[in-house]
């Protein structure tokens, strides 16, 4: 620990990081462009300047690691002058088109501006620097270096956390670029996060590029559904469609980054949506699709549930006590076949399915080809695209009444006599346990599409149609019944803390 | 009345005999039915459609986008007008400019049903691409539909 | 004898076509004086060929478009007492006109012609119950339509109609201890002759505060402002808010000649009905000549008047409108000089009255004359209610039992201890 | 009436005083090879007596940097600065083309006083002929064993490599010089850490002037008192001068520390050309402050005089500016160098210096206005001391000194000067 001082308090925080850690220990935030918790110190925007005592010039607070007896002001008029100078420089050669810049709103410029500049332009605009805009970085990613601060993060990102020499700053001076080395693009499995990390709008995204103003989005905490890392995300959505995805910092999961894989894996959540329940009679409201599934298990012989790597803790409990209060003949079994993809050393685990490790904690895995072939008559599917991931059961599932609750018109879906709409993950509370057991939440962002449901609530109009007793007053008696009766799920985890930053 | 309370100045008898004051009251309205037979000139009452009210310069009327030179629309899609449109009554949708890689409206919606032409997204525009100064204010129409004004039209006033 | 049959029958169309062919008139006269009286011009676009008469064309605009809106009826209603409402509303109102005298009677042929539909000695007893029967149109509307506000709208009406009947009945004894008849046509004729030498022989000098009282109940009865209660449809709802279309229109057209009727009830008890004033029918009948040459006279220049007034209408009309309504002006100023003309002729030509011509003639001016204070009287309800805001219903209530009746008893005794006095 | 000291130029002015040969002829690599009995805290200790300092321009104690060094070092690095780029400096060049074997020696002597096995030579790109010299003079060596896997004792190898810059001034930076060694991008690094502790290739490192280096045999082999008889207390040894601009006789002069600096342009260059009066003299290389005429002539050749003046004495090079001068223009030269060499790395070095070149062009094309002129002055205040390395110091310090020393000139040159009442051309 450390004992310094930091604008006349004194503060005590871990040996070892730099001023900007620290004062946020305190909640003061030193303003930063360059500086990024899980990059690299630089040292090049000079915005981040504090006044150390007996230090004559002002110091980087990224580059000078905290020190006993250090005595450090960060908000002194010599600070205050600097930091409004730097501004200025910054905007020298900043083009005014904040109006048609998608970062507007998230932008570091604007926000230090109106924290630390506000002073009047002395430069006319015709004096700027041109330089190229709209230029292809890669699939992802278009940069406008007109609007670069060269604060070489992506630079850095690309170095240090990708591993690979893709960006480079070329040039000198008042022409320095951003730019990909000769003939190559940046195309690194998670290029788009220097479109996170750029604090201005030089870097972005060509998915989401000129799709919504970022002043417009509601955001939600979750959780990324692509695979058993389970990194931590905001799911933004505007006029109810999920708009894009941003990692949400965790340092002991994601840090602060996402593959670009999870990044575009919202799309599903829009399109193709089961919006009613539908049977071989056409489209049910949402009281009669539970009586009609009721009607289904209730007159098959035998009785199979398959149970979703893919389902919340949440409902896949919710599942097994709709078993044992319903259908207590029914066999129940878990699994999916969703193909495996590519591990890397960064983020990406090769199991695709967020929640493996909750439904083996819930004791719900078992031989699914098995349980198809000793033939049960009727097989209720939650969440699960059997046919879609493997189309050879087809064989198995042929001549049997399928009930499917899905959230997207998937193969399953189409091939299943009831269909009943329920939400995905971005419409409901629910938690993932991660591949190493840690359980994280995930809160709802959007209204349910359609008639679409939480599983669970599905669940209970069937056994109510079954005249089973199955209810639950809300989400929260739920979670807590869940975690009651799986203690190895160990509740909800707690974030580890630090390094949040907004910039 | 219980709950009630009666605010004002007492009548006087004369007042609370009432005939007199209708009398009065009535030698009011006839004076300017009178006035007005013989006066009918003098009536504020325009012959609208083919008499018109001369606008005073600066009326705004309904909006338009303004173009550049080469006859794009100015407007970036900036949604800065539909931010600040307390009545909802803009909607845009951006695309990507072809020549200067920038961003131009390629759906440009107002529901001139919603609006209450506060002029809020003329102060909004940052390029000055919506105007309110067509000094149009006929804008009745036979459907909802046609109400909705779209880019073209617009541009086009 | 076919004659004895047709004249009952004609002079019950004409009590039924007179007070009918009022109401476009009078709401014509009730949007242009509404109009002015708020310094606007009123209705003035409806026309026919161009021309459109001031506005006098849109009475006939809104009967087609009330004939051609949809006409609801309400789920769960009774057709028939629905239907009946309105229906009963134009038709009671209508029968006052049966007894009123239109003119003095004539003589034809040793003969006797009552110019009245009905001659019936107990007239007034007849308007009284008539107009009693008002509330059932009334109640009927607002039970018919099967709506909890439709039906306390229509029992408030009722309450207010009523509770008026009473001052009203209270405040006629007074003319009738004073004419000792019930029958009109005498009530009329007794108001022939000069009062002080100077004044018409009218009622209304006789019985100032009983015209007054009968004035304010025939308000209330035709629930014209400021007794519009029934009519208040925003504020209070009334008892026709479910009607729609000509049904809706029938219990207006029913308003409207209920203050047509009432107007000539009130000129036939307090104004003399028919007669013209200092001019008894002997001496109109002797000076016929005379009174046809003035009369031409007054039709020629009241046509050059009107041609001038529409040449200067014209050119304004012109300069307004490029369309054929700017020529509205030229023909109505051509009709105007063509009567004038006409009228001017018949002056040159007219050289003597036959004495059945002379009497049809003073019917014709006598007629004219109580169309005149109808009319009169028409714009009296009019300018009150473009004057005057809306009693409330306690205020209804109170000036009807509470100064109405005790005045109108106390004109009965006053009446009575004059006549005492005279006797 | 002063005359030249001459310790470096000794063996220079023959037409072959670059060979091994001749130098060795001359007396060369005496000292080197007295130093391969010695301890190397013992080179370091006689260093820090001779009280020899940094001939880069900073005028650094060189004895005390190599102290500076950890205890305990698996590799040390010992790099030669030799991109001498600096406007106005070149005696390196000098010393590189008449004399490689001056400097290998200094190198070899260094090498053996921190325990350097491999030394680099970062030569400036554009040095063709310079390049061309110490290459042969290397190979020279080597061939000599004078470097080599034995030139420092037996088993204690000391290698050269000489790389050949790509030309840009901040290379002269010594934290750019390293990344540019390293393959990096030319910028300078964030110090802390001090190369001496982490420098190139992560290694403790030691980075020193082609001059520095070139008086060590002497120091080696005259002793420290000898060296600290010439010149002054703080400054001792000579010093070479580039002198250019208007004098008869522009050239590098080696001067004792502590001879006046008038005696420098009048007596060894020759007076201001033409008979012409002095105006303004840059002491010290491009980016030290000017000085005028008076301040000039008061001044002495010595690092504490120079800096009394308010200006430095850098890298020696002297630039002499006569009456006819433009300063206005002088300064926009200046200033357009240092835009175009500025590396882009800090906030308001990379976006200030482009912006004060253009202000200054924008005045000395008599389209500037009053407010351009503060804008100078503050822009100038904004960047000094705001960024990693001094790149940005080294152009705001002429800039302030041009604008304040000869302001009626600036003013002159103003659009709006006729709205100044305090402007008098």
């Amino acid at each position: 620990m450390a004992k310094f001082t930091l604008n006349g308090v004194e503060r005590e925080v871990p040996d070892g990081i730099n001023l900007i850690e620290a004062a946020l220990l305190s909640k003061v935030r030193i303003p930063h462009y360059c500086y990024h918790p899980g990059l690299s110190p630089e040292g090049n925007c000079r915005m981040c300047v504090v006044e150390i005592e007996g230090i004559p010039k002002l110091q980087t607070a990224c580059t000078t690691l905290v020190a006993d007896g250090m005595v450090v002001e960060t908000e002194s008029e010599k600070v205050i002058q600097e930091r409004t100078e730097v501004m200025e420089f910054l905007l020298r050669n900043h083009p005014i088109d904040c109006p048609i810049c998608d970062q507007a709103g998230e932008c570091g410029l604007q926000k230090y501006y109106m924290e630390h500049g506000l002073h009047d332009s002395r430069v006319a605009v015709e004096e700027k620097i041109l330089k190229r805009k709209r230029v292809d970085l890669g699939p992802l990613v278009v940069l406008d270096s007109e609007r670069c601060i060269l604060c070489s993060r992506c630079v850095r990102f690309c170095d240090e956390v990708a591993g690979v020499r893709e960006l480079v700053l070329a040039n000198r001076g008042g022409r320095s670029e951003i730019t990909t080395f000769p003939g190559r693009t940046l195309e690194n499995p998670y290029s788009g996060n220097v479109v996170d990390i750029c604090p201005v709008g030089a870097l972005t995204s060509k998915d989401f590029r000129f799709k919504v103003r970022v002043w417009f989005l509601k955001t939600a905490d979750s959780i990324c559904p692509g695979c058993e890392r389970g990194c931590n995300i905001y799911l933004e959505q505007y006029q109810n469609e999920v708009q894009r995805i941003r990692p949400r910092a965790n340092p002991d999961v994601n840090r602060w980054w996402i593959c670009d894989d999870g990044r575009l894996d919202y799309k599903w959540i829009n399109r193709d949506r089961l919006l009613r329940a539908e049977g071989e009679a056409g489209t049910h409201p949402p009281e009669r699709a539970d009586e009609e599934a009721a009607r289904m298990l209730k007159e098959a012989s035998s009785v199979l549930l398959v149970a979703s790597p893919r389902s919340s803790n949440e409902n896949l409990f919710a599942l097994k006590r709709f078993r044992d209060a319903a259908l207590p003949r029914a066999a129940l079994v878990g699994g999916s076949f969703r193909k495996p993809w590519e591990e890397d050393r960064i983020l990406k685990r090769p199991d695709r399915n967020p929640n493996r490790k909750g439904m083996e904690l819930l004791g719900l895995s078992g031989d699914l080809e098995g349980a198809l072939r000793t033939g049960p008559e009727c097989v209720l599917v939650v969440e699960n695209d059997l046919l879609g991931d493997r189309p050879e059961l087809a064989d198995l599932l042929r001549g049997k009444k399928l009930i499917a609750l899905a959230s997207n018109r998937d193969a399953t879906a189409e091939a299943a006599a009831l269909r009943i709409p329920v939400c995905t993950y971005a419409e409901t509370e629910g938690s993932w346990t991660n591949f190493e057991g840690r359980t994280q939440a995930f809160r709802p962002v959007l209204k349910a599409v359609g008639e679409s449901r939480p599983v669970f609530r599905v669940l209970e109009g069937i056994a109510r149609a079954l005249e089973a007793s199955l209810a639950w007053s809300d989400f929260e008696t739920l979670r807590a019944e869940t975690f009651q009766a799986a203690p190895a799920l160990g509740g909800l985890a707690r974030t580890s803390g630090g390094g949040a930053h907004a910039l | 009345m219980p709950g009630i309370r009666t605010v004002g100045r007492p009548m006087n008898i004369k007042e609370k005999w009432y005939l007199f004051e209708i009398a009065k009251g009535m030698m009011v309205s006839i004076r300017h039915l009178v006035s007005n037979i013989f006066h009918q000139d003098r009536m504020p009452t325009l012959q609208y459609p083919e008499e018109k009210r001369v606008l005073p310069e600066r009326f705004r009327g309904r909006h338009r986008l303004t173009k550049r030179e080469d006859g794009t629309p100015k407007c970036v899609a900036c949604y800065c007008c539909q931010t600040a449109c307390p009545a909802d009554c803009i909607s845009i949708e951006a695309g990507e400019r072809p020549d200067a890689g920038e961003k131009v409206a390629v759906r440009f919606d107002i529901n001139i049903l919603r609006c209450v032409f506060c002029g809020l997204c003329v102060e909004a525009c940052p390029v000055d691409a919506i105007r309110m100064d067509t000094g149009k204010y006929e804008l009745s129409s036979d459907s909802r539909k046609k109400l909705i004004y779209d880019i073209d039209t617009l541009l086009n006033d | 004898m076919l004659f004895d049959l047709l004249l009952p029958v004609l002079f019950a169309l004409v009590a039924a076509f007179l007070p009918l062919m009022f109401v476009p008139l009078l709401v014509w006269g009730e949007r242009k004086a509404a109009a002015f009286i708020q310094d606007r011009t009123g209705p003035n676009r409806a026309e026919v060929l161009g021309i459109r008469l001031g506005g006098l064309v849109h009475p006939f605009a809104d009967v087609v478009k009330l004939l051609g809106k949809e006409d609801w009826t309400p789920e769960r209603v009774n057709r028939f007492y629905y239907n009946l409402g309105p229906f009963l509303a134009l038709f009671i109102s209508m029968l006052p006109f049966a007894i009123v005298p239109l003119a003095d009677s004539l003589s034809v042929g040793g003969r006797i012609i009552e110019m009245r539909a009905v001659t019936l000695n107990v007239g007034i007893l007849f308007v009284l119950a008539i107009t009693s029967f008002h509330v059932y149109a009334i109640v009927l509307g607002g039970w018919g339509a099967n709506n909890t506000y439709t039906l306390i709208g229509g029992m408030r009406s009722a309450a207010q109609m009523v509770s008026y009947e009473l001052a009203m009945g209270l405040s006629l004894i007074g003319v009738l201890m004073i004419s000792q008849t019930l029958d009109l046509g005498a009530i009329v004729r007794q108001q022939g002759g000069l009062l002080f030498g100077f004044l018409p022989r009218w009622n209304v000098f006789l019985q100032p505060l009983g015209f007054l009282l009968f004035l304010i109940a025939l308000f209330a009865e035709t629930n014209r402002n400021p007794f519009d209660l029934p009519e208040g449809e925003s504020e209070i709802i009334g008892f026709h808010v479910e009607y729609s279309s000509m049904r809706f229109a029938f219990y207006f057209m029913g308003e409207y000649i209920a203050m047509v009727a009432g107007s000539a009830v009130i000129a036939t008890l307090y104004f003399g009905g028919w007669q013209v004033p200092w001019l008894g029918t002997e001496t109109l009948r002797a000076n016929a000549l005379l009174a046809a040459r003035v009369l031409l006279v007054l039709i020629a220049v009241f046509g050059v008047l009107a041609a001038v007034l529409f040449r200067s209408y014209g050119r304004r009309l012109r300069i307004l409108y490029r369309d054929r309504r700017s020529r509205e002006a030229k023909v109505l100023g051509a009709a105007s000089i063509f009567v004038a003309v006409l009228a001017l002729l018949a002056l040159a030509f007219l050289s003597g009255i036959r004495p059945l011509g002379a009497q049809i003639l003073v019917a014709a001016v006598q007629f004219l004359f109580l169309v005149a204070k109808i009319l009169a009287f028409g714009f009296l309800f009019i300018w009150v209610r473009w004057t005057l805001p809306r009693f409330r219903y306690d205020q209804v209530m109170g000036l009807g039992w509470k100064s109405l009746v005790p005045l109108g008893l106390l004109n009965i005794a006053v009446t009575g201890l004059v006549l005492l006095g005279i006797d | 009436m002063i005359a030249e000291t001459i310790l470096l130029k000794a063996r220079m002015g023959n037409t072959d005083s670059h060979t091994l040969a001749s130098a060795r002829a001359a007396g060369a690599y005496r000292a080197s090879a007295k130093t391969l009995a010695a301890a190397p805290e013992e080179i370091v200790q006689l260093v820090k007596d001779s009280g020899l300092r940094g001939r880069g321009g900073a005028g650094f104690p060189t004895g005390l940097k190599w102290t500076f060094l950890p205890k305990n070092r698996d590799a040390t690095y010992l790099c030669v600065n030799a991109d001498e780029s600096e406007p106005g400096t070149f005696k390196d060049r000098l010393i590189l083309e008449e004399d490689p074997h001056l400097l290998i020696e200094g190198i070899v002597i260094a090498c053996r006083a921190i325990r350097c096995a491999h030394a680099y030579l970062y030569i400036r790109g554009e040095f063709c002929l310079p390049h061309e010299r110490i290459r042969a003079a290397a190979d020279e060596a080597y061939a000599a064993g004078l470097l080599g896997p034995n030139a420092g004792g037996p088993g204690q190898a000391i290698d050269l490599t000489i790389h050949r810059g790509a030309g840009a001034y901040i290379c002269g930076e010594e934290t750019a010089l390293l990344n540019s060694i390293e393959g990096k991008k030319g910028q300078p690094r964030m110090k802390p850490p001090f190369p001496t502790n982490v420098g190139l290739f992560g290694k403790p490192t030691v980075i020193n002037n082609v001059e520095t280096l070139a008086n060590l045999p002497f120091i080696v082999e005259k002793g420290p008192d000898a060296y600290r008889a010439i010149g002054t207390e703080k400054s001792p040894g000579t010093r070479l001068m580039s002198v250019s601009g208007h004098v008869e006789r522009p050239g590098v002069y080696e001067v004792a520390h502590g001879v006046p600096m008038r005696g420098l342009i009048e007596d060894l260059a020759g007076g201001v050309r033409g008979g012409r009066k002095l105006k303004a003299l840059i002491p010290g290389g491009s980016s030290t402050p000017v000085l005028t005429a008076e301040e000039a002539y008061a001044v002495n050749v010595d690092f504490e005089s120079v800096q009394a003046a308010g200006s430095m004495l850098g890298s020696g090079g002297c630039i002499v500016m006569d009456e006819t001068t433009d300063m206005v223009w002088a300064l926009d030269k200046l200033a357009h160098f240092y835009a175009h060499e500025s590396c882009g790395q800090c906030t308001p070095c990379r976006e200030g210096s482009g912006w004060i070149a253009e202000i200054v062009r924008k005045i000395a094309t008599g389209k500037g206005t009053r407010a351009d002129l503060e804008k100078l002055e503050s822009l100038a205040a904004q960047i000094v001391g705001n960024t990693i390395c001094v790149f940005s110091d080294a152009l705001a310090m002429p800039v302030v000194s041009h604008v304040t020393k000869f302001r009626a000139e600036f003013e002159a040159h103003l659009a709006d000067r006729a709205s100044s009442s305090s402007a008098a051309p």
